[in-house]
């Protein structure tokens, strides 16, 4: 058996399940510092980099995590780190940079409740909007949520493959109860996993930020005479400084583009008795898993309701939304309305939000009772 | 089977959460359930309220935490407390005979065991495997778990050194007789 | 006074008689860690059967005169991360 | 004799005591030093109702909430920064950070240097338990080499700070090191500290027996204590250099330094708020200003175009 | 002349007038770090401020400057730091801090052009949102954003007073043009300056984060006697850490309601030709001289636009764009669609996007177009 | 004679040349330095090939723009850590860090002590010109006391840092001082720090006529180099207290530390990859585990009901 | 007068962001018009482009900077290629006799001046007057704001120590006859 | 070879004769900083009238025989922040 891909079944929490997702896609590079609920994550990394010849690094901080991560990508490893709000907080400048210089890396959230310290163990889900514009200037994000270890798992996969295709760093927004949760896991053979690795620059002659078709630039390697250079200042195809607004409309333009380009091929959401729904429960993570069972008591009670599930939050499926726009719909999550400003925007009319602050998920009831009032 | 909820309260130092896991660990993988497991704590890295859940159903679960719990299993009277009022009408109580007092046993529930597990911990040589001892005697009790499997994950769970006390400690709770 | 004390400080270190201190416990802030049994210099703490609230097991005193006395040093005092433990001078009968 | 029951403790005035008891495990060395620090206090006489605590984020963190003085428990690192702020905005109250290695060294590891450069006047108690503990015990920048934690399961592969020796060279004007078990000198030593105008910095090796000491083969407190015991050796006027801990070898506890008094960084700020031109008239003053170059300079950078960049 | 309100025409650029905002508001503590183009604020406030009586400090970066303003603040002083998009993402963990301590600063962020360093020298509009969310967790903010330096001294004193009154971090939201540009700057006599000051706690019994009617508790002071402790974790009315979902609900419930109640006090934006206007423009900062203009040559073309200008961009006047929402709309800012997301939102339907990636603002005739497709 | 006119430099293989002239001012120490640094890698056969240079933000930070090796200029403050994580990942390339004295020790300061306690083996050559270059002439770090900057218009009431000393106390293997006109000395140290394996770090003293000389009596750039001239003390195996500098008064230039070679950071970790467990059957590997006691903390951690906090 | 637009463009150190400042202040606080000035310049602390921008209303300015300057005032070539082609029809051109090299007047201009700024400076003793000539030269040919807050403003901007200096470059470039 | 060499450092102790040099300069590369004039040991550049392209003027040699020649050492190449300027060995003609 393969040290790096534990083919099998386990029972493992979310957390551990990222990890072990990174490693089977391939991850050999994590930099992290520790933070409640996203320390396993860590610990779990720290115990299996070294037995699949990856390096574990803990830093000084987050600021310092974050680069680490950025150096080792550009160095040509799969790079990763975990972290939860505060720590997301002071990643966000060199995420920035990230975006800029187009790295491909994955930054897992376990979001626990805000703002500031908060309640450190506990549920939250109030960086939905933080995963979509924590960092200052105008880009894109692309943000999956897991609702059980199986899925931290997966997505972690699908999380490098994004980064990997689309050269930019990927977030993992888990919640403290999917992060926490132990279920199991099933890890299949190398081979039914599915792997992306950037392209990379083969022509010395070829502008490094000269993007393919795609928009994504391929990227260089390093230490081969490239003599590339990466700045986070707005740069030409050349990758060199180029302080003006053509420049900045056309590279920044770009990055934007790559993906909204994509937009419909990154989207993935899971429908739950949506047909012949009159009422929709737009819920992700931990508030997924209450919205299903509280869609099932709403039919028991003679309500058409349905899930709308989001698997990954942004890009946001305004689309299909917008398409479903006929029926009723009911946000739930644990937060102040975040994901509910994109749905509204999407089905063009106010939804029934159902939020918490945090601390324990939504009980089934209580999103119950939002899917009747939509339908009163 | 359809869903089924399983809670076991106590206090920090107890192992609750071991117990929980144990059980969750081998529903899933050996008895092919569906089994999710969920824990709460306190602030305290020592002492303070603990518990955990072991949901179970025969498709995936969906909410995985225990909402009115088929079977509570109470180490500690604070936890009594705390969770007693969960349990499902004509649900399965079962406590540490010694740590848990009451009067009578309450009317809503159905089925009620008790073992002072402490004890024979302690008679077992370690206070520590208080908690194998109540896996065993869930196993046997509820039946939710196999035997074996419920075993299998124990012995995998502990360190090696300690494996033959934790064996005899699940067998002994086990093979516990109420009296 | 000044006298006394100067006769106080002869009599100690002759080693013929030391201050004395009286050992006050806050039963319930005790988490039975050990520490001011472990330090005491003249040994005249050890652990006790009972529990307090909490579970633990608070200290207890057993002076044996004339050596394993409580002498007022106040080492308990100052290593208990409790404040549960303190030592007051002990006034002559 | 046996022991006598007591409902209050000689320290209680400085404790918030309907939190007692605190969150720290059994036997854990934060209370003790926190013991140590209000003893201090009491000595020296120093006012609660003036004195203010700011903690960061750790088991020592949660110091602040336990004391009976305008407390802050901040955000993990910034501590220091928060109180630089509040001690320059308010120099008239006694300011003491008091938080974990961690806390001030990992995360936070900048603004303390700053803090001693500026020799801000406040005093820094850093517990350093070789881990951190709140979340469970990972490697901190002061584990020992090749100590066991949840992120070096392997073994510590890092060398750990000389804290005391860092600070020192920072610019601070009071240093020293103690351990948890040398209760005395280290009340001694908050004494000077909390008296010293200027930073002023007291580590303090403490152990933590849940998330370090059970990794590591001291998994009663008094292992820990004993190890300080047999290890420890004390000596003044530390060369910075000096300061290094290495596993299961000695190291030097004592006073680092103690600088001759100068201004503190407050001094200076409050100075130039009554700086002499200030109260002149306008006209001297601007001639003041034009003689200070400020103006000029000003003007210049106008006139060089340079409007800063990055 | 009193030296803290320098009565009289000056002629300022807007960096310069905000500081002198701070100053007339009664600010007497800045600390900050250097980033172009907000610069000229902390060198303004480094000169000014011992002239009367306050304490400029640079610290080392911008998370010690957010967390040094906080703390100033508790010692009873009003205080402000100043920065630009990098240095924002890098407050964004204090500014957390800040909002969970209900602690009253002002921050100004005179916006450049990122990602990242971006281009640091030239206009950007693209940290509306991350203003808005750029935090973990769930709370309201508040935003203002000048149009002109006359606006930067008059908005920096209403953003100390929302500060003091709702006793959280204010965000002044400049950009790169107005902060650079001059213009006259008329500073009224002292007593025509409206000031607001936090309440502040007398009674030593009250729990100190019970709140009056208006949800916001009066702020005890230090070195009193009063015992205080003050937590980012989530505490209860006494201020003590207090870890579960009821505290927290019931807390950050009212963190973000006491906001929420006066959102509509708050909301300020000005309507220019509105009233009988067909498209209307929203815009903000800069944008909103181009469109001014733009609006004038779209009616002298015979098109009734009008202008509508967000002064207050958080809370956002969702109201009032509803009630206008019969009209088309054209939303304009130097980003890929920021108060955009919160215009469809409130308008229930698309708007005309005339956005800009950054570097220098709108021409008229760029937002002219904008106008033109929206009446087609 | 008369010069002879050039098209070519011997440096221009390093260089990216169709990029020159650089942004620096007339008369700014930057170029000075990076010369001396490419000559040293020319001397020392370094291959650009194979080596990095990573800045932070500053005019200083342009320096990676300039050479034409595989280069990286990040966020101000963040060369460092950027670099460890590059330098851990490929260890085969030789990594340099370039920049100025506030983007290391102002916003970066945490980083750069923190690399050298665990001896990345990275070298670092810091620009310290006394005031941030590219944001017109702050306060930095460095700004002796007085000095007259934007930020401290009524003059400088900090004491600047000594980045050597502070540098060597942290854990480097390698620590210089030199200043501008030192060429050839800096050189010698930058080809030292180079071939040293383990965290080198080469502080430079410059010139920056137009952000700080220009405000400081030093509007030349040629009056900062006779200051140096004046005042620059060379001196070996420097007490890290004794770098302090101050205005107008002797400085100490040379080598503060050139330590015996120990394994660096990088070192270390990939040794961890290669540990002897691994290669063992899954069987024996438990049993180590065991014997290491890591599953024992996993579930103890989970025992204690300690998922940590905060 | 409706919206006027006058631009000044050269190379850093010329000093022409100081002399748009002077002016904008001159109309704004001292001439009591609605005025706006903004600068633009390149990267570089020293050399490069640069330019300064004032806009003139009798309203309130709306967008800030030049479109389609009025006026535009060149000290350099470079300058000259980039803003020329913005000058409006019959629009106002002032150049530095010696810095700007052109055949003809091109046809688009209305008014045309020119003034060897630079020289006279170095007649005066100090090149870095250059601006303070020109600015009393524009004030002179232009019209757009009174001599008396013009030189105000020169004389309250520069250093003490400079100021009889600038006065007499004011002075200068006022009275200067275009040969 | 070895020899000859070890003539000229004999010269060269002896201030007879020493090693010489020649001066290379790109031009447009200079922003006549001064530096390589200021710190020239034998003060062969100075400033010269005329401007570079980008407007600066710079050095030039005026080589003084015997004393004020270049001898190569090489300083002027070295304080160069421009990469303009540079000495090569002179050959003996
Ligand atoms: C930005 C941020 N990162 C990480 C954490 C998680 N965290 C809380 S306390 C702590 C370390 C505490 O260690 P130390 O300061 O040594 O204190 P101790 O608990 O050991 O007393 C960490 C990493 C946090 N709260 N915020
Ligand atoms: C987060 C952040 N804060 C502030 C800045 C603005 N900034 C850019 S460079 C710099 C200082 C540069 O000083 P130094 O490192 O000494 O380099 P020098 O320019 O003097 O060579 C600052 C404050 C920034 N780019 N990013
Ligand atoms: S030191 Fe304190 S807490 Fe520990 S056993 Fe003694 S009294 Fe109890
Ligand atoms: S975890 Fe360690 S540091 Fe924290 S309270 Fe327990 S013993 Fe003390
Ligand atoms: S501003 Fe100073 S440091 Fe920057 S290039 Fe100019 S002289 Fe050099
Ligand atoms: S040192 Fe270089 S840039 Fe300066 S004058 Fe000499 S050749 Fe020109």
């Amino acid at each position: 058996m393969s040290k790096d891909i534990l083919v099998g079944d386990h029972f493992l929490s979310g957390d551990v399940a990222a990890a072990e997702g990174a490693i089977a896609a391939g991850c050999r590079f994590f930099a992290g510092y520790p933070i409640t609920p996203s320390s396993e994550v860590a610990e779990r990394m720290a115990r299996r980099l070294p037995e699949v010849g990856g390096i574990f690094i803990q830093m000084e901080d987050e600021l310092a995590s974050m680069a680490a991560i950025l150096g080792a990508s550009w160095g040509g490893r799969k790079a990763m780190t975990a972290t939860s709000g505060p720590g997301f907080s002071l990643m966000m400048e060199n995420y920035g940079l990230g975006i800029m210089t187009e790295t491909p890396v994955v930054i897992v959230n376990v979001q626990r409740a805000g703002p500031s310290t908060g309640l450190p163990t506990l549920l939250g889900q109030g960086d939905v909007m933080q995963a979509r514009w924590g960092t200052h200037g105008s880009y894109q994000a692309i943000a999956l949520s897991p609702e059980s270890p199986q899925e931290c798992f997966d997505m972690t996969i699908k999380a490098f493959n994004l980064a990997e295709r689309f050269r930019q760093p990927v977030i993992l927004l888990m919640d403290e109860s999917v992060g926490h949760l132990f279920e199991r896991v099933t890890i299949p053979p190398k081979e039914e996993i599915e792997i992306v690795n950037r392209k990379i620059l083969k022509d010395k002659n070829r502008k490094i930020y000269e993007p393919d078709e795609d928009l994504v630039p391929p990227m260089p390697p390093i230490g081969e005479g490239f003599g590339i250079h990466v700045t986070g200042l707005t740069h030409d195809e050349r990758g060199y400084p180029s302080i003006n607004a053509e420049t900045q409309e056309r590279m920044i333009g770009r990055i934007n583009d790559k993906i909204r380009k994509y937009a419909d091929e990154i989207v993935d959401y899971e429908e739950f008795m949506v047909d012949d729904a009159e009422v929709i429960v737009v819920a992700y993570g931990i508030t997924a898993r209450s919205a299903r069972r509280a869609v099932i008591m709403a039919r028991e009670n003679g309500i058409k309701a349905g899930l709308f599930r989001l698997k990954v939050i942004w890009p946001f499926p305004s689309k299909r939304l917008e398409e479903l726009s006929d029926r009723e719909f009911v946000v739930a999550e644990v937060n102040n309305g975040q994901a509910l400003v994109e749905v509204e925007r999407a089905i063009k009319k106010r939804a029934v939000f159902v939020g918490k602050m945090g601390g324990e998920p939504h009980k089934p009831q209580e999103i119950l009772k939002g899917i009747e009032e939509a339908v009163k | 089977m359809a869903r089924l909820e399983l809670q076991i309260g106590g206090f920090g130092g107890q192992g609750v959460i071991l117990a929980g896991l144990v059980i969750a660990r081998a529903l899933s993988l050996y008895d092919k359930k569906e089994a999710v497991f969920t824990q709460a704590y306190g602030p305290e890295a020592r002492g303070g309220a603990s518990s955990s859940g072991v949901v179970i159903d025969d498709e995936r679960v969906d909410y995985p935490y225990p909402l009115n719990p088929d079977i509570l299993v109470i180490m500690s009277q604070e936890a009594y407390s705390t969770y007693f009022p969960r349990l499902k009408e004509g649900g399965t109580l079962i406590i540490e005979k010694n740590l848990v007092k009451m009067d009578k046993v309450p009317e809503k529930v159905g089925e009620f065991h008790s073992i002072p597990a402490t004890k024979i911990a302690e008679e077992l040589g370690n206070r520590i495997v208080a908690n194998i001892i109540m896996v065993g005697f869930i196993t046997k009790t509820t039946g939710i778990v196999s035997k074996e499997s419920a075993k299998r994950a124990v012995l995998e769970m502990v360190p090696a050194k300690v494996r033959d006390l934790n064996e005899k400690a699940f067998e002994t709770g086990y093979s516990y007789e109420e009296g | 006074m000044a006298t006394e004390s100067n006769t106080e400080k002869l009599l100690e270190r002759s080693g013929l008689s030391l201050p004395r201190g009286e050992v006050y416990l806050i039963e319930d802030r005790c988490k039975g860690c050990g520490l001011c049994i472990a330090f005491c210099p003249k040994h005249v703490l050890v652990v006790s059967d009972k529990f307090n609230k909490k579970g633990y097991h608070p200290p207890e005193l057993v002076e044996e005169e004339p050596v394993n006395v409580c002498i007022n040093c106040g080492f308990c005092e100052r290593i208990c991360p409790e404040f549960a433990i303190f030592v007051k001078e002990k006034k002559e009968e | 004799m046996s022991i006598i029951k007591a409902d209050t403790h000689p320290l209680d005035r400085y404790l918030r005591t309907e939190r007692l008891p605190h969150v720290w495990c059994p036997g854990c060395g934060i209370g003790t030093v926190l013991g140590a620090y209000l003893r201090a206090m009491e000595k020296i006489g120093m006012d609660p109702e003036k004195s203010i605590m700011v903690s960061g984020i750790g088991c020592t963190g949660r110091a602040a909430g336990y004391v009976r003085m305008d407390s802050f428990h901040t955000t993990h690192g910034r501590a220091i920064p928060f109180a630089v702020g509040l001690k320059a905005a308010r120099p008239d109250l006694n300011v003491t950070v008091f938080s974990g290695d961690g806390d001030l060294f990992a995360i936070g590891g900048n603004h303390i240097i700053h803090a001693a450069r500026r020799n801000a006047n406040i005093t820094v108690v850093a517990i350093n338990n070789f881990t951190y503990g709140m979340t469970g015990g990972q490697l901190a920048p002061t584990t020992p080499e090749t100590g066991i934690t949840t992120t070096s399961p392997y073994g510590n592969v890092e060398s750990p700070f000389n804290l005391a020796g860092l600070i020192a060279v920072a610019g601070a004007s009071y240093v020293a090191r103690w351990t948890s078990l040398h209760v005395r000198r280290l009340e001694k030593s908050l004494e000077k500290a909390l008296k010293k105008r200027g930073f002023s910095f007291v580590e303090v090796l403490s152990q933590c027996p849940t998330a370090y000491g059970r990794r590591n083969r001291m998994r009663d407190p008094v292992d820990t204590l004993k190890y300080f015991q047999k290890y420890a050796v004390v000596k003044n006027h530390v060369n910075p250099l000096e300061g290094v801990i290495e596993p299961n070898k000695p190291f030097v506890v004592g006073e680092f330094l103690d600088a001759p008094e100068e201004p503190t960084f407050e001094d200076k700020l409050w100075e130039l708020t009554k700086a002499e031109f200030l109260h002149t008239s306008q006209a001297e003053r601007s001639e003041w200003i034009i003689e200070h170059r400020r103006h000029l300079e000003v003007l210049s950078r106008i006139i060089s175009g340079k409007g800063g960049e990055e």
